[in-house]
């Protein structure tokens, strides 16, 4: 093996490369080394940067934003990247023939409903002020709009690649970043090489990247403990988790990290039994949190908001519902359920997520819910959970949100807030709460940089109050466990980077 | 035509045979297990010298072919065992002998042609396969010589088209074929010991008067040993130079052919004897008035496409039947004869509707053509049909008690304990015993099963049986009595019967009608006097001539063998033959112009 | 002549009876065959009395049947074959889990196994129109994936174990007609079975009384390789939300859910799959025998 | 012949017209949204709106079928909702991949199912016997999950004598194809077994035994051809079979075929793959059956196409 190039293997397919397109965490992060947005990350950290902008500067009312390009940016095809590209970009990202999945995080700027609406061809907000000045105008004030920028969907891809590749474009990327694609056998490997006209001095680290795909993720592991593969992209399996945490060796390549996620429950708010306090307050301290993270393994901390302690605005002190049985037998009780009910708990039928859940069940008979667990195949549990009828209950384990971006806004919007209530969206609990929408949009629109305390503590009440509210059961926040081989180096943080999973490619290298 | 030169050899004279070639002593083989143990062979002993003729003859079911398979060491398993005795090979014990010397012996040194040939061939490989691997087995030629070999065997079984029929599968031969396919198998190699049982059973008399001159002419070039197990006397006669009489599975006499047929010992010797049909002794019935034919068949026509070619393309057909007309008198016989491959059992699954035919026939009133279900249905109850391979007929997974019975459920005739009664009944008269009711098929020897067929098709009491080579496989003391049955029946119920068979003086002695037929069409038909008394065309004369006598003082000298072309019916596509016509000579007497 | 009169002379008294009634006695007296039917009754009946003989509740996820990590227990005294991911009792769950797999095992794959034969011997027996009409609608199904029919069926209908039994038997006649419909038309070429035809027998007397008979070893083997297969298949079914859902046992699903786990909890994957073949070969054993009992020429073996 | 071949493909193509028609409804009956699949989480009713139309989703339920059709007759499959690749390249950049697997386990279990099944009909009673019967249905009944990963660790990861998982070479053929083969080998061991027991007792044996044929002649020549036919119609249903335990098999070696392309559309319900694959698994069985059912007539003379 080249000693700088690795192999990383992952069981389901890529999707795509598109970064219009590509939703899935295993493509997530390949896309962002292959594309660049005009915002950036420092490696293994939350920490925002500039990326292709060399600077950007915020009108004062937040809602003007203008980006000054950087200098000497190339795409792989040697083109020089000017704000042109960057106009396209995020127009064809709000287009609707793009179909884009992520094209609402773009939904600030000005103009995105007239485009989305198809009454504009262009985003009248995205103006090319010269080649290396692009200004974007916002219709509301927005403090996500930066971390927006170091999103997929805002990347820069060259126009005329696009207009060749046509729908084929994720298959073909080309972009700026410290990668290219050299060869891409459908369901089998894809290869990526390093880009020696990076814009960036140090990085990539790595001349090369072979992404193994189809992999059993028991097998890839037989295959690093073999030294044929450097990163198992899906982690470590539940099966072997004791094994190689036994093995000295073996645990000595494990990285342990957190991740922004949480595991949580979703009671259907809009529908008895679940449309009383009472009884959403009930289940919450009918929970054993620590048997079911004692379940997996202990790969987890339980959890008691939907925040993630890692994230601005987690309230540290936070009581939460504490775990007691006879007090939510009692609360129940007091909602006219003295003999329980019965109800479904939704689960995607991946290991260890049914366990989780049977745990769970088993922990609601102890106060008298006969909850019958329904296992299906994830998509299937989205629609159910988003159907207009709802589902009572939903584990959220295996579908959970994992941040798109680390901010707080990331969590709320479309799980807990009004609009993804509808029939079809992700608010699986229903939950719809006016006065705390309001007091959201409140703390988005603190777009000041030196605000950026208060704006999370503004966060932390938003999420205090639905917590009284009780829509969900936060359950555990699961902390990533991912290992490399011996050759591997670089800082553990890139390991764990938390918007690179499972590492961050362009900065990760070989010993 | 040409003759072979007479036989030198003295009939009746032993020739001096000091060291037997197969020595078989004390021979027992039994069934069963313990206390339920019975014997079928008991005690047998008997030394064949080289290039002697041996013959077994005896009642059917004597325990005749379990000891031929015994020698072979082809016992069934589960079955019979040998449970005493020995058999030696030149001085060599084949009891002992381990399965790998065993099979260096069959084929090569001791031959066996068995009775049924449908069954013994195997249905998925070409005849000529089958012929040839039986000298690759043994001899080292190259697959080309072993063709030539097989092919040499299969002429001088007088297989017409031998060549084409090397690549014909056994279902597309006639009965006489397949048995004569057996022959050729059990020839090819130049075995020292042949065992045939039955070998020309199926066989008409022309072809069998020409194997049975092979089998002598083999035995007199190589200086074969043959077993031959026949119930025919005639072929005993014919063949043997020593005799052994079974029953009930023991040898009740032995001893050298003439002696014998002079002056039997044994009274049931004496029986068997006499029970022989001979030619010109039965004058067949006195031709009654001529009444309401019961089945009537016109321009039957069969043919079947021959397959070759690159998509199994039809590229010949064999005209099988090619255009009969014939007429069946209610309450008389009509037998059909001809040689091997003539068309005579295909006429007979025409008439029972088993295979696709051109033509119309019509029987007891009613149309074969255009029947619904319960017109059809009517039509079977009144049509039988024995078929020529008992065996291969009756379903092994029953009793055959309940084989009999099963044309009454079918049409729902008495209740399960009349039925039960009416079958033991009828198992008394074809000759089998009661508890027979209650075995199964594969228990039963040839000429058993035989009657099996027979009893099934006489339970319906129908108005025409086809009987197609019915009583061949049955010892000559049976075959009476069955045919004394059958007649019996015929007086009692009228059952009107199309006998299908090659063995003329049966033929003879009982029918009413004869039709000749040759190559699918009928050259001769007349009352049974007119052409056992008068033959007009040459081929029935033949057939005739070809009737070996029951009685080794009037051997024959020599057998016919035919030259030239074998006739076939083979044909290209779109060349059907001539149509004969007949002209009457006189009081329903017709004959082909030829 | 008077040899020639009677009926024909034996040298052998009658033999004794030998089938009809002797089918069951030839059944039992076969020692594999008595063990089969034994292993069958253990599991049927451990299925009816699983509250009797089950040492524990199969759902309740012991506190002690975790190790401190969260490992399960291998088999011990008190959990005699161990625990599983969440604790809770092995055995209890095999023991109430075998009632599950029975219904799979025996009842869909019995039904699918009647459905396949039957169809197979009429489409293999009438050819013409019928046959083919039939044998086009069996290739249909063929073509047509299991896994989508019970993913449909599950998401328009209430997924339960009756639904994935209903699955199983719609998805696995299929391969039963395929195999019968190619050896009737075999058989149907035999002559005793055209003798039959003109005896006149009706084409369904032909079928069941002639043609069957032949087919039941055929039959057996699809039957009792069947179980296997159908349990496994019912646990992919549970899997995609079909069938018996958690925390109900099923010996295929408490195989599924656990195979990656084979190394580390082999007992988890070793004693479900050992019932499963205990259950196959039980019946394999039985169906031998019935089919040796059942075949004349097999009178006297051992 | 050919009159019979026309006929058969004729009536192929309504099977799979059936299967698709079928297969479109199925679909269409189910729950899942995919306009709401494409457009994401942070999508409005109005946006999703605009994908059904793009797709044609809210038309009625024959004019998409009829859609389908036409564009499959042009060979398009249509594209994939969540890979947005077209369906066509994603099936034939697999479909090789499959083919040889199974190709390979067929071979495999025939090799194995029918050596099993002849040794164990010949050796009938006997403790060797009652040991391949076992083993066939320990095969049968075992996992093939458990199966694929021991013959991994066993034979790649322990001893190293092939790749752990992988595609290109036969080397990284054998593990794959031995698991999968090795269920179906039980299959064909108790499938042969049992007609060969019917067959060693038929009279054309005794014939070729008296004709002093080695034993292996007479098994492979006499009842090997006899034998088989029931086995011929499973080769044909075997391919159906196959499809679900590749899912499986391909996962645990990483093989690229398209056994996981069906398994992560069924879990991500991407419609056009399921439909495609469907069809294209549909089209092998339905082949598979017409070529079992050419070649019965080639081994037994007896029967006749019609
Ligand atoms: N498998 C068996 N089990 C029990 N009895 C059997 C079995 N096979 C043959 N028999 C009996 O053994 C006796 C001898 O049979 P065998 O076949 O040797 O008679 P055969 O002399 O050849 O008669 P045929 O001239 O009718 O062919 C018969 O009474 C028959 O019923
Ligand atoms: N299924 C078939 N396919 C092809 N040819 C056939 C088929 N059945 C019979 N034949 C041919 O038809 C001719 C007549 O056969 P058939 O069985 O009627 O003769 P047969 O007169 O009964 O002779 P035997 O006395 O030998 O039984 C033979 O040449 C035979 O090879
Ligand atoms: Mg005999
Ligand atoms: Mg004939």
């Amino acid at each position: 093996q080249d000693a700088k190039t690795i192999t990383v293997t992952y069981k389901d397919d890529i999707a795509t490369l598109d970064p219009a397109i590509g939703y899935d965490w295993q493509n997530f992060s390949m896309i962002k080394s292959i594309f660049d947005g005009l915002m950036d990350y420092e490696p293994g950290t939350a920490t925002l940067r500039p990326g292709l902008a060399e600077s950007y500067e915020i009108s004062p009312d937040g809602k003007v934003f203008t980006f000054k390009l950087r200098d000497g940016v190339k795409f792989h095809n040697g083109r020089a990247m000017t704000a042109e590209d960057v106009k396209y970009s995020f127009e064809r990202t709000v287009n609707p023939a793009t179909q884009s999945p992520g094209a609402g995080f773009l939904g600030s700027i000005e103009g995105f409903d007239a485009m989305q609406g198809g009454t504009a061809t262009e985003l009248s907000g995205v103006k090319v002020l010269d080649p290396k000045t692009v200004e974007v105008t916002l219709s509301r004030p927005d403090a996500t709009f930066l971390s927006v920028m170091a999103l997929n969907f805002s990347f820069i891809v060259p126009k005329e690649e696009v207009e060749k590749s046509g729908a084929d474009f994720g298959r073909n990327p080309v972009g700026t970043g410290a990668f290219k694609l050299t060869e891409w056998t459908l369901g089998q490997r894809l290869v990526l090489e390093k880009n020696a006209d990076y814009y960036r001095e140090g990085a990539p680290k790595l001349d090369g990247i072979t992404f193994e795909i189809g992999q059993e993720p028991v097998v890839s592991l037989l295959r690093v403990q073999n030294g044929e593969v450097d990163v198992p992209g899906d982690g470590i399996p539940p099966a072997k988790f004791r094994e190689v945490m036994g093995n000295p060796a073996e645990a000595a390549q494990v990285v342990e990290g957190v991740q922004l996620h949480t595991g949580y429950i979703t009671m259907n708010t809009k529908a008895a039994p679940f449309d009383d306090l009472k009884v959403r307050q009930a289940v919450n301290m009918a929970i054993n949190k620590e048997r079911i993270v004692q379940i997996i393994n202990g790969r987890a901390t339980p959890a008691n908001q939907p925040l993630p302690p890692t994230m601005p605005g987690y309230v540290q002190n936070f009581e939460g519902y504490k775990y007691d049985v006879d007090a939510a037998k009692k609360l129940l009780a007091e909602a006219g359920h003295e003999n329980g009910f019965e109800t479904e708990l939704f689960v995607a039928n991946v290991d260890p997520q049914p366990r989780i859940a049977q745990a769970i069940q088993q922990d609601l008979a102890a106060i008298g819910i006969k909850a019958s667990i329904q296992s299906l195949a994830q998509a299937n549990v989205i629609a159910a959970g988003g159907s207009a009828e709802g589902a009572p209950m939903i584990w959220s384990g295996g579908m959970a949100w994992i941040a798109d971006f680390p901010d707080p806004s990331n969590f709320y919007g479309p799980i807990l807030g009004c609009a993804g209530a509808a029939d079809g969206g992700w608010n699986w609990a229903k939950y719809c709460n006016e006065a705390l929408d309001g007091q959201a949009a409140a703390a988005d629109a603190m777009v000041d940089p030196a605000k950026a305390a208060e704006r999370a503590s503004a966060w932390g009440e938003v999420y205090k109050q639905v917590m009284a509210d009780a829509p969900w059961v936060p359950v555990f926040n699961e902390k990533r466990y991912t290992m490399r081989s011996a050759r591997m180096g670089g800082d553990d943080a890139l390991y764990v980077d938390p918007v690179n999973t499972p590492m961050n490619y362009r900065y990760v290298e070989t010993k | 035509m040409t003759m072979m030169p007479a036989m030198d050899r003295e009939v009746g004279t032993l020739a001096p045979a000091p060291e037997p070639v197969l020595s078989v002593r004390d021979l027992t083989i039994s069934v069963g297990q313990g206390a339920q143990r019975r014997a079928l062979v008991e005690a047998l002993s008997f030394d064949l010298a080289p290039g002697e003729t041996l013959c077994i003859a005896g009642e059917s079911g004597s325990g005749k072919s379990l000891t031929s398979l015994a020698v072979m060491g082809l016992l069934p398993k589960p079955g019979p065992v040998v449970s005493g005795g020995s058999i030696r090979l030149a001085g060599e014990e084949l009891m002992t002998l381990p399965e790998r010397g065993m099979r260096r012996v069959r084929g090569d040194r001791i031959a066996m042609i068995f009775q049924e040939p449908m069954t013994s061939l195997n249905p998925v490989l070409t005849v000529g396969r089958q012929i040839t691997e039986a000298i690759e087995a043994h001899r080292d030629v190259s697959a080309r010589e072993a063709r030539q070999l097989a092919l040499e065997a299969l002429e001088a079984v007088r297989i017409p088209e031998a060549e084409r029929r090397m690549g014909q599968h056994p279902h597309e031969l006639s009965g006489g074929m397949r048995q004569r396919v057996m022959i050729a198998m059990a020839l090819a190699l130049e075995p020292d010991v042949l065992i045939a049982d039955e070998p020309t059973t199926a066989l008409d008399v022309t072809i069998q008067a020409q194997v049975l001159g092979l089998l002598k002419e083999i035995q007199a070039t190589r200086g074969t040993s043959l077993i031959l197990i026949t119930h025919d006397m005639g072929v005993v006669a014919e063949m043997a130079d020593r005799v052994i009489v079974m029953r009930g599975g023991r040898a009740v006499e032995d001893g050298a052919v003439a002696p014998i047929f002079a002056a039997p010992r044994e009274d049931y010797t004496k029986a068997l004897l006499a029970a022989v049909p001979r030619m010109g002794d039965g004058r067949g019935r006195a031709a009654s008035a001529p009444t309401r034919p019961v089945a009537e068949i016109r321009d039957l026509a069969v043919r079947f496409p021959l397959k070759g070619g690159f998509f199994g393309r039809p590229v010949a057909e064999v005209h099988a039947v090619a255009g009969i007309s014939f007429e069946v008198p209610a309450g008389a016989t009509l037998s059909l004869v001809g040689e091997s491959g003539c068309g005579k059992s295909t006429t007979a699954k025409a008439i029972a509707g088993l295979v696709p035919y051109e033509g119309r026939l019509s029987v007891a009133g009613r149309s074969g053509e255009g029947l619904s279900v319960p017109e059809r249905k009517a039509l079977r109850r009144d049509v039988q049909m024995i078929f020529q391979d008992p065996f291969a007929s009756l379903d092994p997974r029953y009793r055959a008690g309940d084989l009999v019975a099963e044309p009454m459920a079918i049409h729902g005739i008495g209740s399960a304990r009349e039925r039960e009664e009416r079958v033991a009944a009828l198992f008394e008269r074809v000759g089998l015993q009661a508890d027979a009711m209650r075995r199964y098929p594969h228990q039963f020897s040839g000429g058993q099963r035989q009657r099996i067929c027979i009893a099934r098709a006489l339970a319906l009491r129908p108005k025409l049986i086809i009987a197609d080579e019915s009583v061949s496989a049955l010892d000559v003391s049976v075959q009476k009595r069955v045919l004394e049955l059958l007649r019996e029946l015929q007086d009692e119920f009228g059952i009107a019967y199309l006998f299908i068979s090659h063995d003329m003086a049966v033929v003879e002695n009982i029918s009413d009608r004869v039709a000749v037929m040759y190559l699918g069409q009928i050259v001769e038909t007349g009352t049974a006097a007119q052409v056992f008394g008068d033959p007009r065309h040459p081929y029935t004369r033949r057939l005739i001539d070809a009737v070996p006598v029951p009685d080794p003082a009037r051997r024959r000298a020599g057998f016919s063998r035919l030259t030239g072309e074998i006739p076939s019916a083979v044909r290209p596509l779109g060349d059907p033959p001539t149509r004969l016509t007949l002209q009457d000579v006189g009081d329903g007497h017709l004959v082909a112009s030829s | 002549m008077s040899v020639l009169v009677g009926p024909e002379a034996s040298a052998v008294p009658p033999s004794a009876p030998v089938g009809g009634e002797g089918v069951l006695r030839r059944l039992l007296g076969r020692r594999l065959a008595v063990f089969g039917l034994a292993i069958i009754a253990l599991v049927v009946l451990s299925a009816v009395f699983a509250p009797l003989v089950a040492p524990f509740d199969p759902n309740e996820q012991f506190f002690d049947g975790l190790s401190l990590e969260g490992s399960p227990l291998p088999p011990s005294a008190t959990y005699w074959l161990g625990t599983d991911l969440l604790g809770r009792d092995l055995l209890s769950r095999l023991l109430y889990g075998a009632r599950n797999s029975l219904v799979i095992g025996i009842v869909a794959n019995g039904a699918a196994l009647v459905i396949g034969t039957l169809v197979g011997v009429v489409a293999g027996y009438y050819r013409g129109l019928v046959g083919t009409v039939l044998m086009r609608f069996t290739d249909l199904m063929m073509a047509f994936p299991a896994l989508l029919l019970a993913i449909c069926l599950a998401a328009v209908l209430r997924p339960s174990l009756w639904i994935v039994a209903l699955v199983i038997a719609l998805v696995n006649w299929v391969q039963v007609a395929r195999v019968v419909y190619s050896e009737t038309r075999s058989l149907a070429t035999r002559e005793f079975i055209q003798a039959e035809v003109t005896l006149g027998a009706s084409s369904s007397r032909i079928l069941f009384h002639h043609v069957l008979p032949h087919l039941t070893s055929t039959v057996i083997v699809y039957g009792t390789l069947g179980i296997s297969t159908t349990v496994l298949l019912e646990a992919t079914l549970s899997f995609l939300g079909v069938g018996v859902q958690p925390p109900d046992a099923s010996w295929g699903n408490i195989i599924f859910e656990n195979q990656t786990y084979f190394q580390a909890a082999p007992w988890l994957v070793f004693f479900p799959g050992a019932a499963i073949l205990a259950l196959a070969l039980a019946f394999n054993l039985v169906g031998d025998a019935l089919r040796d009992a059942l075949d004349p020429t097999e009178e006297g073996r051992g | 012949m050919a009159i019979y071949l026309a006929r058969r493909l004729f009536q192929a193509v309504l099977i799979l017209l059936g299967v698709s028609l079928v297969t479109f409804a199925l679909l269409y009956l189910l729950p899942a949204d995919p306009a709401r699949q494409i457009a994401g989480r942070t999508a409005t009713a109005a946006q999703v709106a605009g994908i059904r139309t793009q797709l044609g989703l809210d038309q009625p339920f024959l004019v998409q079928y009829a859609r389908y059709l036409g564009n499959l007759l042009q060979g398009d499959l249509g594209r994939s909702y969540l890979q947005r690749s077209a369906v066509a390249d994603l099936i034939s950049a697999r479909l090789p991949a499959s083919l040889l697997l199974m190709l390979a386990a067929i071979l495999c279990e025939l090799a194995l199912g029918l050596s099993m099944g002849m040794l164990a009909a010949v050796r009938r009673g006997r403790a060797s016997d009652h040991a391949l019967m076992v083993t066939s249905f320990v095969t049968v009944s075992a996992p093939q999950f458990v199966v694929g990963l021991l013959l991994l660790y066993v034979f790649a990861v322990r001893l190293g004598w092939f790749p752990i998982g992988g595609y290109g070479t036969f080397s990284h053929l054998v593990l794959p194809a031995l698991t999968l083969g090795i269920l179906g080998a039980g299959w064909y061991a108790r499938m042969m077994r049992s007609s060969m027991v019917d067959v060693l007792r038929q009279d054309y044996v005794r014939t070729a035994r008296a004709k002093g044929l080695r034993r292996w002649t007479i098994l492979a020549r006499h009842a090997l051809p006899n034998a088989i036919l029931p086995v011929i119609a499973m080769i044909g249903i075997d391919i159906g079979l196959f499809m679900s335990g590749i899912v499986v098999v391909e996962s645990v070696f990483g093989w690229p075929g398209i056994g996981q392309l069906a398994w992560q559309a069924i879990q991500r319900v991407d419609l056009p793959i399921i439909m495609g694959v469907t069809l294209v698994s549909a089209v092998a069985i339905v082949l598979g059956n017409l070529l079992a059912d050419l070649v019965t007539p080639l081994i037994d003379p007896r029967i006749k196409l019609q």
